[in-house]
C-alpha cells in the first residue's frame, strides 16, 4: 500500500472513474455519490497535508520516487513544495464541489462522472509531478476528459468550442514536448527530473535558455491563457456544463502559470530575467486591461465572466513578473484566490442558468427581488472578484500591484487603473440582471437550493477568511517562493557578473 | 508617539457592529418575520452602543495620559507580512481617530436610532440595518486602522455600503445607477490612494525603511527628501495621489458627481453617510498624513485650490435645486470644500474641527429634511411644501438652529468653525486673500440657498395637495427614487392623509439632540481673538507634526525635526518648541486679532445679506428671483441649474469612450485575434480537404473493396442461420457424428 | 437366473419407455412414456447396487421434473388439441443420422477395452451407499457441492424472473 | 450370461439413441425437453454402470447425483423458458419460432 497521500490523491480518483464503469447505467444516484465518495477523500488528505505541512523549508515534501521507464530514466516522481500545495489543496476543494455541482447531469451520468474523475486525477498529477515526462502525460492525460466533457455534455456549439480548446492545448503541448526533450537531452546523464534540470541552470547556454523558454512560454500561455492565445477560453466556457466551467476556470487555468513558475522559473532562470518585462510584465497587465474591456462588452454573462477570467489571470503573470517577494507571494495567492472565486461565480451563473435557460445579461433585470439569497451570494462573489478589502482577492491584487511597483511602477498605474473597470463591469452587469424592476417573466423562479447554496458556502467562507487572515495560504507559500526568486535573482546576479567580467576583459 | 499602550478592547469597537450587521444579514430575515421589528433593532442598536461606550472608554483613558503619549494600540493578528511589507490588523487610539470614532459612534448612534422611527414601515428592514451597522464597521475600521492598508479596507468597505444603502431600493433603476456611480467613482480615488501608497511604500523601502504604518511612516518621511517618482518629489507624487483618493471619497472636483445622485438612499443614509462620515474621510486621511502633506507644498497648494473651487461651484449649485435633498448634498460638497482649503493652507485641526461641528448641525439638517419628507409621504420637490412650521414645530427649531450654524452666524457652531478656516486662509502663509474672498462669497451663496430652503420649506402657505402627498411623483420622477412599491402598503392607511404632522419622538429626540450640538460645540474651539483657548486644537495638537497655530513655520520645520531626532527626548524637545511657539502665536494672535475681527465681521456679514436676499426673494417677495434667473438670457442659471453640464460631459467623454472602447476591443477580439485562429482552421481544412479527395480515391477504394467482399460473403453466409432450433441440433449431432467417424475409421 | 430375468424385464421396460417418447404421438404420451424409462432406470439403479440414487431418481426425477413437465404441457396446450400436439418431422432423416451415430457407438462399445476389476467391492448389508455419499459430499466434494447449491439457486431464481407474467420486450 | 458392463451399456446406448432422435424430430419444445431428459438419464446409467463394475467406488454415484441436480435446473429453467416464448408467440412449435434467422 502506498504511504504517500498525494499518490493516493492522484489515484484514488482513476479507481473510481474504474468503479464507476462497473456500475449500472441507470442508477443516477449511485453514481453521484461514488463519485462524490471518491473525491471527498481527497479533500480530507489535502487537510492533513495543510495540517502537517512543513512551512519552514523550500525543499520537496510528501516525495516518492520509483523508477518508471528505466531505460529512458524516467521515474514516478512526485512531492509538493510551497508552491504545488496550493494548487494541490485548491484541486481537492473544488471537486467534490463540481461533484455536487453536476447533480443534475442527466445526460449519461455514468460516462460524465467517470470522465471528470480522470480529470481531477490528471490534474492532481500535474501539480504533483516532480519528473517532466510524468508532468507532460498528466497534462496529455488531462486533455482527453475534458475535450469529451465539453464535447458532450457541453450547450449548443459545443463541437466547435471542444475542438478548438483541443487544437489550442494540443499545439502547446507539441511546443513543450520539444522544449523538453531538449532539456532532456542537453542534460548527461539524460533526465527528466525537474529538480535535476533545475541544478544544472547554469549549463545552459543563453541562446538555449531563450529558445527553450520561449516554447515552454507559449505552451503554458495558452492555458493561462495569455493574449493572444486566449480566445479558446470564452468559447469552452459558455459551452462547457457549469461544473466543467468551475473546473476550467478554477483549476486548469492555474496550470499555465504554475508551470511557467515550476519549470521556466527555476530551471531557465536567464531565460525569465530576459523576457520577464515583455512577456510577463507587459502582456499581464496587457491581459488585466484587454480582458477587463473586453468583458465590459461582453452580452452573456458567462462570457463575461470568462473575460474577467483572462483579467485576473494577468495579475498572476504580472506579480511573477515583478521577481519581488510581495508581488510573486500576491501571484501565487492570486492563484488561489481566482480558484476560488470564480469558481463562485461560474457556480452562480449556473444557478441562474439552470432556472431562466440563458445567460443573456438584458434579458433578465430585478432578479434581487425574486431571488433575494442568491443574489447575496452574488453580491458576495461579484465583490470578491472586485477585489474589495477584507475578502480574499483583494489581500493578492494588493500584493501583486505592490510588488509590480517596483520594478514597473508605470504599468504598476495601467494594471491598476482596472480596479476601476473591473467596478465597471461587475457592477453594470450586477445592476442589469438583479436589480431594477423585476422582470415578469421571470417572477416565479424558485430561490437558490440547499445543494446549491452547499457548493457555495465553503468557498464562500474560504473567501473572507483569506481576506481577514491571508497568512493562513502564504504562510504555506511564501518560504518556497522567496526561495525561487532568490534562484532567479542569483542566475540574474551570476550572468551579469559574468557579463560585466566579459566586458572588463574587452576593454582591456 | 513611539510607545503606544497596548489595549485590548479598541478591536470590539469594530467588531460590535460588524458582529451586528453579521447577525441581522444572516438570520435578520428571520428575526423580523418571527420574533418581530424589535428583535432586529435591538440586534443593530446594541452594537453601536457597545461601540460608543468603548469609544468613551478610550477618550478618558487618553484624557488620564500625558498629551504627547496619548496612543492607544489593539494589535489583533499579524495581516500581510511578506518580504519588506509587514501590516498587521490593528487598531490605534490617537486624540484624532478618537474624535472620529466619537463622531461615528455618537451621531452614528443618534442615526440608527431616529432611523428606528424613519424606516418602521420598511419591508427589509433587517437588511436596512445589517447595511447601516456594516457602514458604521467600516468607518471605524478606515479611522482606527493604523496603516494604510486596514485605512484602506474601511475606506473600500464604506464605498461598498454607501453602494448597498445608496441602491437600497434596488427595485427603482435610478437609485440602483446612482449606487454603481458611487462606487465607480469612488474607485476612481481608489485608484489614486493604492498608487500613492505604492508610490510611499517603495520610496521608502529604497532606503530600507518600507512601511505603510502610519506611527512608522511619521518618523520615517524625512527619508523621502531628494527622491523623485515620475519626476515629482516623491512627497510631492504620493500626495497627489492620495489626495485623488479624498476627491473621490470626499466628492471634491473632478470627483464629486456621484454624491447629489446618492440622495436617492434614504435619508437617514444620507445623514450620516454622504454629511457625518464617510465624506469626511479624505479630510481625515489629509489630516492623519499631515506630517506628508507638509512635505508638499505643492499638492497642499492644489488641495487649497480644488478645496476653493468646490466649495464655490458646489454653491452655485445649491442655489438652483429644486429638491429639499439636493440642496443639502450641494451644500455638503461646498462645506467639504471649506475642510479642503483648511487642509490646503495646512490649518489640518481648523478643517477637523469644521468636520467635527459640520457633522452635527449637517446630519441634523438631513434628519430634520428626512422628518420633513416622511410626514409629507417622501415628496421631497420644495415648491410643493411650504408652512410646514405651524404643523412641525420641532422639526423647524432644530432645522433653523442648524441652518443659522451653517450660515455661521455667531455664536452657533459653524461660526467658530467656518470664520477660523476663513481666517485661516488668509493669514496662512499657504493662504491668500483670494481664497479668503471666495471663500467669504462662498458663505453668503451658503446663506442665501439655506434660507431660501428654510422659507420655501417651513414659510408660507403650504402648497401641497392635502388630500395624497404622494402624488407629485410624475413631475421629477428621477428625483427621488424612492420605492413606490414598498412604500405605498405603508402609507395606503387613511389617517396619514390629512395634513402633515410632526414625527415621533424616536425621530425628533435625534433632531434635538444634534441641534444642541450644532448651537454648543463651537465653543470647544473658540479663538484666541475672541478670549477662547483652542482646547479643539490643543487636544489635537499631539497629531499635527506641525505646531498648530504655526503660521510662522516654514512648512518643512517641525516634522524633519521629529523625525531625524528617532527618540524619545527628542520628541520631548520638539514639544517643548511646540509650546513655545504656541506661546509665540498666541502673541501673534493678539497683534493679528483687528484683522480677525474685521474679516469676522465682512463674513457675518455677507452671510446676513445672503439671508436677506433669500428672505426678499421667497419670504417678502418683493424680489422676483426671475430677475436673476432670466438675467444674461438665463444663460448662468441654466449652467448651474443643469450642474454645470458636468455629468454630460463625465457621460461624453469617459463613460462613453471607455465603453467605446471596449466595444472595440471586444469585436476585435471576436474579429481579429479569433479570426486569425479561426482563418488558421480554415487553412488546415483546406488542405485536409485536399488530402481527403485523394484519401477517398485511392486510399478508400481499396478499403472499401475489402468491406464489399466481406458484405457479399456475409450475405450468402446468413442464410445459414435458420433460426430453427432442430437445424443447429443437426449439426451438432452431425458434427459429433463425423468427428466419432473420423476417430474410429 | 430370476436375477437376470428381472434385469432385462426391467432393461426392456426402460428401453420401450425411451421409445415411446420417442415416437408417441401425443406429448402427454410422451410424458408417460418418459416416466416409465425414468422408473426403469431407478430399478437399473438398484440393481447396480445404487439403492440412495435410486431413491433420488425416484424423488428428482418421477416427482418432480415429470410433473414440472405434465404442468407445463398443461400450460401451453388448450386441452382440446392433446390428440396432434406432438408434432414430428422429418424422421427419416433423423432415423439415418440416428442409425450412424448407433453404429459408431455400438462399434465403440464393442471395440473398447473396458477395464472391469474382477472383485464386487462388497458391502455390509443394509449400509447401503448413503453414508459414503454423504462423507463424500462433505469430504473431497465440498466445493462442487457448494457450487452446486449456488447453481440451483440460480436456476431457482432465473426460473421464477422467467415465468413472471410481464416480461418485458 | 452373467450380467455385466455391456448389458447396462447396451441399455444406455439405446436410451441414448431414442433420446437424440426426440430431440432432432421433435418440434415441440417441451418434447425437445424431454429428449434432453433421456441422453441425461441414459448418461446416468453408464456413469453408475462404470462405477459398479470399474472401481467399485462411489465417484459415479456422485457424479450422477451432480447430473441429476443439473438436469432439475436445466428443466425448471427450460421449462420457464418454454412459458415465456408461449406467452410471447402464443407457440411452442419450434418452428415458428424463429425470430433468429439470419
Amino acid at each position: 500500500m502506498p504511504t504517500n497521500p498525494l499518490t493516493w490523491m492522484i489515484f484514488l480518483p482513476l479507481l473510481g472513474a474504474a468503479v464507476i464503469l462497473c456500475l449500472p447505467r441507470d442508477n443516477h444516484s449511485l453514481v453521484k455519490w461514488t463519485a462524490l465518495a471518491f473525491t471527498i477523500p481527497a479533500l480530507l488528505l489535502a487537510i492533513a497535508i495543510y495540517q502537517g505541512f512543513d512551512r519552514t523549508t523550500a525543499q520537496m515534501q510528501y516525495v516518492t520516487k520509483i523508477p518508471w521507464i528505466p531505460s529512458f530514466n524516467i521515474e514516478y516522481f512526485v512531492g509538493i513544495d510551497g508552491l504545488s500545495v496550493t494548487m494541490v489543496l485548491l484541486t481537492a476543494l473544488i471537486a467534490p464541489i463540481c461533484v455536487l455541482a453536476s447533480w443534475e447531469i442527466d445526460k449519461a451520468p455514468k460516462a460524465y462522472f467517470a470522465l471528470f474523475l480522470v480529470l481531477i486525477a490528471a490534474m492532481m498529477g500535474v501539480f504533483c509531478a516532480l519528473d517532466f515526462f510524468l508532468f507532460f502525460v498528466f497534462w496529455e492525460v488531462m486533455l482527453l476528459p475534458m475535450y469529451f466533457l465539453i464535447g458532450i455534455w457541453g450547450g449548443p456549439r459545443r463541437e466547435y468550442a471542444a475542438i478548438k480548446f483541443f487544437l489550442y492545448t494540443m499545439v502547446g503541448s507539441v511546443l513543450m514536448l520539444i522544449a523538453m526533450l531538449a532539456l532532456y537531452f542537453h542534460n548527461d546523464p539524460h533526465t527528466f527530473d525537474l529538480l535535476k534540470l533545475a541544478e544544472a541552470r547554469s549549463t545552459y547556454s543563453s541562446t538555449f535558455q531563450s529558445l527553450a523558454w520561449l516554447a515552454l512560454f507559449v505552451g503554458f500561455a495558452i492555458k493561462i491563457p495569455a493574449f493572444p492565445f486566449h480566445t479558446w477560453l470564452p468559447d469552452a466556457h459558455v459551452e462547457a456544463p457549469t461544473a466543467i466551467s468551475v473546473i476550467l476556470a478554477g483549476v486548469l487555468l492555474k496550470m499555465g502559470t504554475y508551470g511557467i513558475l515550476r519549470v521556466n522559473f527555476p530551471i531557465l532562470p536567464e531565460g525569465t530575467l530576459r523576457y520577464a518585462f515583455w512577456l510577463l510584465a507587459a502582456l499581464g497587465t496587457w491581459n488585466i486591461v484587454y480582458g477587463a474591456l473586453c468583458a465590459m462588452a461582453q452580452k452573456d454573462l458567462k462570457k463575461l465572466i470568462a473575460y474577467s477570467s483572462i483579467s485576473h489571470m494577468g495579475y498572476v503573470m504580472f506579480g511573477m513578473a515583478s521577481l519581488t517577494a510581495e508581488g510573486i507571494d500576491g501571484a501565487v495567492l492570486q492563484m488561489f484566490n481566482h480558484g476560488t472565486v470564480t469558481a463562485m461565480l461560474f457556480l452562480l451563473v449556473g444557478v441562474i442558468y439552470d432556472r431562466a435557460h440563458h445567460r443573456n445579461i438584458d434579458g433578465f433585470g430585478g432578479l434581487a427581488s425574486i431571488m433575494p439569497v442568491y443574489t447575496a451570494w452574488v453580491a458576495l462573489a461579484f465583490f470578491a472578484a472586485m477585489g474589495l478589502p477584507g475578502l480574499s482577492a483583494f489581500i493578492s491584487e494588493v500584493l501583486v500591484l505592490l510588488g509590480g511597483w517596483r520594478n514597473y511602477p508605470g504599468l504598476t498605474a495601467v494594471a491598476a487603473s482596472a480596479v476601476v473597470l473591473t467596478a465597471g463591469y461587475m457592477l453594470w452587469a450586477m445592476q442589469r440582471v438583479y436589480l431594477g424592476k423585476p422582470n415578469e417573466k421571470y417572477l416565479s423562479l424558485p430561490d437558490i437550493n440547499r445543494r446549491e447554496i452547499a457548493t457555495l458556502v465553503p468557498l464562500g467562507i474560504i473567501v473572507i477568511v483569506l481576506g481577514v487572515y491571508p497568512h493562513a495560504i502564504l504562510d504555506l507559500i511564501d518560504t518556497s517562493l522567496q526561495h525561487l526568486n532568490g534562484t532567479v535573482l542569483a542566475a540574474g546576479k551570476a550572468a551579469g557578473a559574468v557579463a560585466s567580467a566579459a566586458s572588463g576583459v574587452a576593454a582591456h | 508617539m513611539t510607545n503606544p499602550i497596548l489595549v485590548d478592547y479598541l478591536r470590539w469597537i469594530v467588531l460590535a457592529p460588524l458582529l451586528g450587521a453579521a447577525i441581522n444579514g444572516l438570520a435578520g430575515a428571520w428575526l423580523q418575520k418571527r420574533v418581530g421589528r424589535h428583535a432586529v433593532t435591538a440586534v443593530a442598536l446594541l452594537p453601536i452602543g457597545i461601540a460608543f461606550a468603548l469609544a468613551v472608554k478610550g477618550f478618558l483613558q487618553l484624557l488620564s495620559i500625558e498629551p504627547e503619549q496619548r496612543f492607544l494600540l489593539d494589535s489583533v493578528s499579524k495581516w500581510m507580512h511578506i518580504g519588506h511589507l509587514k501590516v498587521d490588523m490593528a487598531f490605534w487610539l490617537d486624540p484624532l481617530s478618537s474624535m472620529m470614532t466619537l463622531v461615528i459612534t455618537g451621531i452614528g448612534g443618534l442615526i440608527h436610532l431616529y432611523s428606528v422611527g424613519y424606516m418602521s414601515e420598511e419591508p427589509s428592514y433587517w437588511r436596512y440595518f445589517t447595511y447601516l451597522n456594516l457602514f458604521t464597521a467600516a468607518m471605524l475600521t478606515l479611522v482606527l486602522g493604523d496603516s494604510l492598508l486596514t485605512m484602506f479596507v474601511g475606506w473600500e468597505g464604506v464605498g461598498l455600503c454607501s453602494y448597498a444603502l445608496i441602491g437600497f431600493w434596488h427595485r427603482e433603476w435610478a437609485n440602483a445607477s446612482a449606487g454603481s456611480k458611487a462606487f465607480i467613482t469612488n474607485r476612481v480615488g481608489d485608484f489614486g490612494f493604492v498608487l500613492g501608497m505604492f508610490g510611499l511604500f517603495w520610496a521608502l523601502d529604497r532606503t530600507g525603511q518600507g512601511t505603510v504604518v502610519f506611527r512608522e511612516l511619521a518618523q520615517r518621511v524625512h527619508l523621502l527628501d531628494g527622491q523623485t517618482i515620475a519626476g515629482l518629489a516623491a512627497a510631492t507624487f504620493v500626495t497627489l495621489m492620495m489626495f485623488v483618493g479624498a476627491t473621490g471619497k470626499s466628492a471634491q472636483i473632478p470627483l464629486y458627481v456621484w454624491l447629489p445622485d446618492a440622495m436617492a438612499g434614504p435619508t437617514p443614509v444620507s445623514a450620516l453617510i454622504h454629511a457625518a462620515t464617510m465624506v469626511t474621510a479624505g479630510v481625515y486621511m489629509i489630516c492623519r498624513l499631515n506630517f506628508l502633506f507638509d512635505m508638499a507644498p505643492t499638492t497642499l497648494h492644489v488641495v487649497a485650490a480644488i478645496g476653493t473651487l468646490t466649495a464655490f461651484f458646489a454653491a452655485t449649485i445649491g442655489v438652483a435645486q429644486w429638491d429639499i435633498k439636493k440642496v443639502l448634498a450641494y451644500s455638503t460638497v461646498s462645506q467639504l470644500g471649506f475642510m479642503f482649503i483648511a487642509m490646503g493652507v495646512g490649518a489640518y485641526t481648523t478643517g477637523v474641527f469644521h468636520l467635527f461641528t459640520h457633522a452635527f448641525f449637517k446630519a441634523c439638517l438631513f434628519l430634520g429634511s428626512g422628518s420633513v419628507i416622511h410626514a409629507l409621504h417622501h415628496e421631497q420637490d420644495m415648491r410643493h411644501m411650504g408652512g410646514l412650521k405651524k404643523y412641525m414645530p420641532i422639526t423647524f427649531w432644530t432645522f433653523l438652529l442648524s441652518t443659522l450654524a451653517l450660515c455661521g452666524i455667531p455664536p452657533f457652531a459653524g461660526f467658530f468653525s467656518k470664520d477660523e478656516i476663513l481666517w485661516k486662509a488668509f493669514s496662512s502663509p499657504l493662504g491668500s486673500p483670494v481664497l479668503w474672498a471666495i471663500g467669504t462669497l462662498t458663505a453668503g451663496f451658503t446663506a442665501f440657498y439655506m434660507f431660501r430652503q428654510v422659507f420655501l420649506v417651513f414659510y408660507g402657505e403650504y402648497r401641497g395637495s392635502p388630500g395624497g402627498h404622494g402624488h407629485g411623483h410624475d413631475d421629477h420622477g428621477d428625483d427621488h427614487g424612492h420605492a413606490t412599491t414598498a412604500h405605498d402598503d405603508g402609507h395606503g392607511h387613511g389617517g396619514h392623509h390629512g395634513d402633515p404632522h410632526e414625527s415621533p419622538a424616536l425621530m425628533t429626540i435625534p433632531l434635538v439632540i444634534l441641534a444642541l450640538g450644532a448651537v454648543l460645540t463651537g465653543f470647544l474651539n473658540v479663538p484666541g481673538a475672541l478670549g477662547g483657548h483652542h482646547v479643539f486644537d490643543q487636544w489635537l495638537a499631539p497629531v499635527i507634526a506641525k505646531a498648530a497655530h504655526g503660521e510662522g513655520h516654514g512648512a518643512h520645520g517641525a516634522p524633519a525635526a521629529v523625525a531625524r531626532g528617532h527618540g524619545v527626548e527628542a520628541a520631548v524637545e520638539h514639544e517643548a518648541k511646540v509650546l513655545e511657539h504656541d506661546l509665540e502665536t498666541v502673541e501673534h494672535d493678539v497683534e493679528d486679532a483687528t484683522w480677525e475681527y474685521l474679516l469676522m465681521a465682512v463674513s457675518v456679514t455677507v452671510a446676513f445679506g445672503g439671508i436677506l436676499l433669500a428672505w426678499l426673494m421667497y419670504r417678502r417677495k418683493s424680489l422676483d428671483p426671475s430677475t436673476f434667473s432670466e438675467a444674461w438670457s438665463g444663460g448662468p442659471y441654466r449652467a448651474v441649474y443643469n450642474k454645470y453640464w458636468i455629468d454630460e460631459l463625465y457621460d461624453a467623454t469617459v463613460i462613453r469612450g471607455t465603453l467605446a472602447l471596449s466595444n472595440l476591443l471586444a469585436t476585435f477580439d471576436r474579429v481579429v485575434v479569433d479570426g486569425i485562429v479561426n482563418g488558421a482552421g480554415w487553412v488546415v481544412r483546406q488542405v485536409s480537404a485536399l488530402e481527403g479527395a485523394f484519401d477517398r480515391g485511392v486510399v478508400d477504394g481499396l478499403v472499401n473493396l475489402v468491406g464489399s467482399t466481406s458484405l457479399a460473403l456475409g450475405n450468402r453466409a446468413r442464410a445459414l442461420q435458420t433460426g430453427h432450433i432442430y437445424s443447429y441440433l443437426y449439426a451438432i449431432v452431425i458434427g459429433v457424428v463425423v468427428v466419432m467417424f473420423a476417430r474410429l475409421l | 437366473m430370476i436375477y437376470a430375468a428381472l434385469f432385462y424385464a426391467i432393461a426392456l421396460f426402460t428401453v420401450a419407455g425411451a421409445f415411446g417418447v420417442a415416437f408417441s404421438e401425443n406429448v402427454v404420451y410422451s410424458a408417460f412414456s418418459l416416466m416409465a424409462t425414468l422408473l426403469g432406470a431407478a430399478g437399473l439403479y438398484v440393481f447396480l447396487g445404487a439403492d440412495f440414487l435410486a431413491a433420488v431418481q425416484l424423488l428428482v426425477y418421477v416427482g418432480g421434473i415429470l410433473v414440472l413437465t405434465l404442468f407445463a404441457i398443461m400450460l401451453t396446450h388448450q386441452i382440446s388439441d392433446v390428440e396432434v400436439s406432438n408434432r414430428a418431422v422429418g424422421r427419416w432423416p433423423a432415423l439415418g443420422l440416428v442409425g450412424f451415430v448407433g453404429i459408431a457407438m455400438a462399434t465403440a462399445l464393442v471395440r473398447a477395452p473396458w477395464k472391469v476389476s474382477g472383485e464386487v467391492v462388497a458391502k455390509a448389508a443394509g449400509e447401503g451407499t448413503t453414508y459414503g455419499i454423504g462423507d463424500a459430499f462433505l469430504g473431497p466434494f465440498l466445493l462442487p457441492f457448494e457450487l452446486a447449491s449456488i447453481v440451483l439457486l440460480t436456476a431457482l431464481v432465473g426460473a421464477i424472473v422467467l415465468s413472471r407474467k410481464e416480461i418485458r420486450d | 450370461m452373467e450380467i455385466g458392463l455391456n448389458h447396462y451399456l447396451v441399455v444406455g446406448l439405446l436410451v441414448f439413441l431414442a433420446g437424440v432422435f426426440t430431440v432432432l424430430t421433435r418440434r415441440n419444445a417441451i418434447g425437445v425437453l424431454m429428449g434432453v431428459e433421456l441422453v441425461l438419464n441414459s448418461a446416468n446409467i453408464n456413469y453408475i454402470a462404470f462405477s459398479r463394475f470399474g472401481t467399485g467406488g462411489l465417484e459415479g454415484q456422485i457424479f450422477s447425483i451432480f447430473v441429476i441436480m443439473l438436469a432439475a435446473a436445466e428443466a425448471a429453467i427450460g421449462l420457464a423458458i418454454v412459458l415465456g416464448i408461449y406467452r410471447k408467440f402464443q407457440t411452442i412449435d419450434v418452428e415458428e419460432v424463429d425470430s433468429l434467422r439470419g
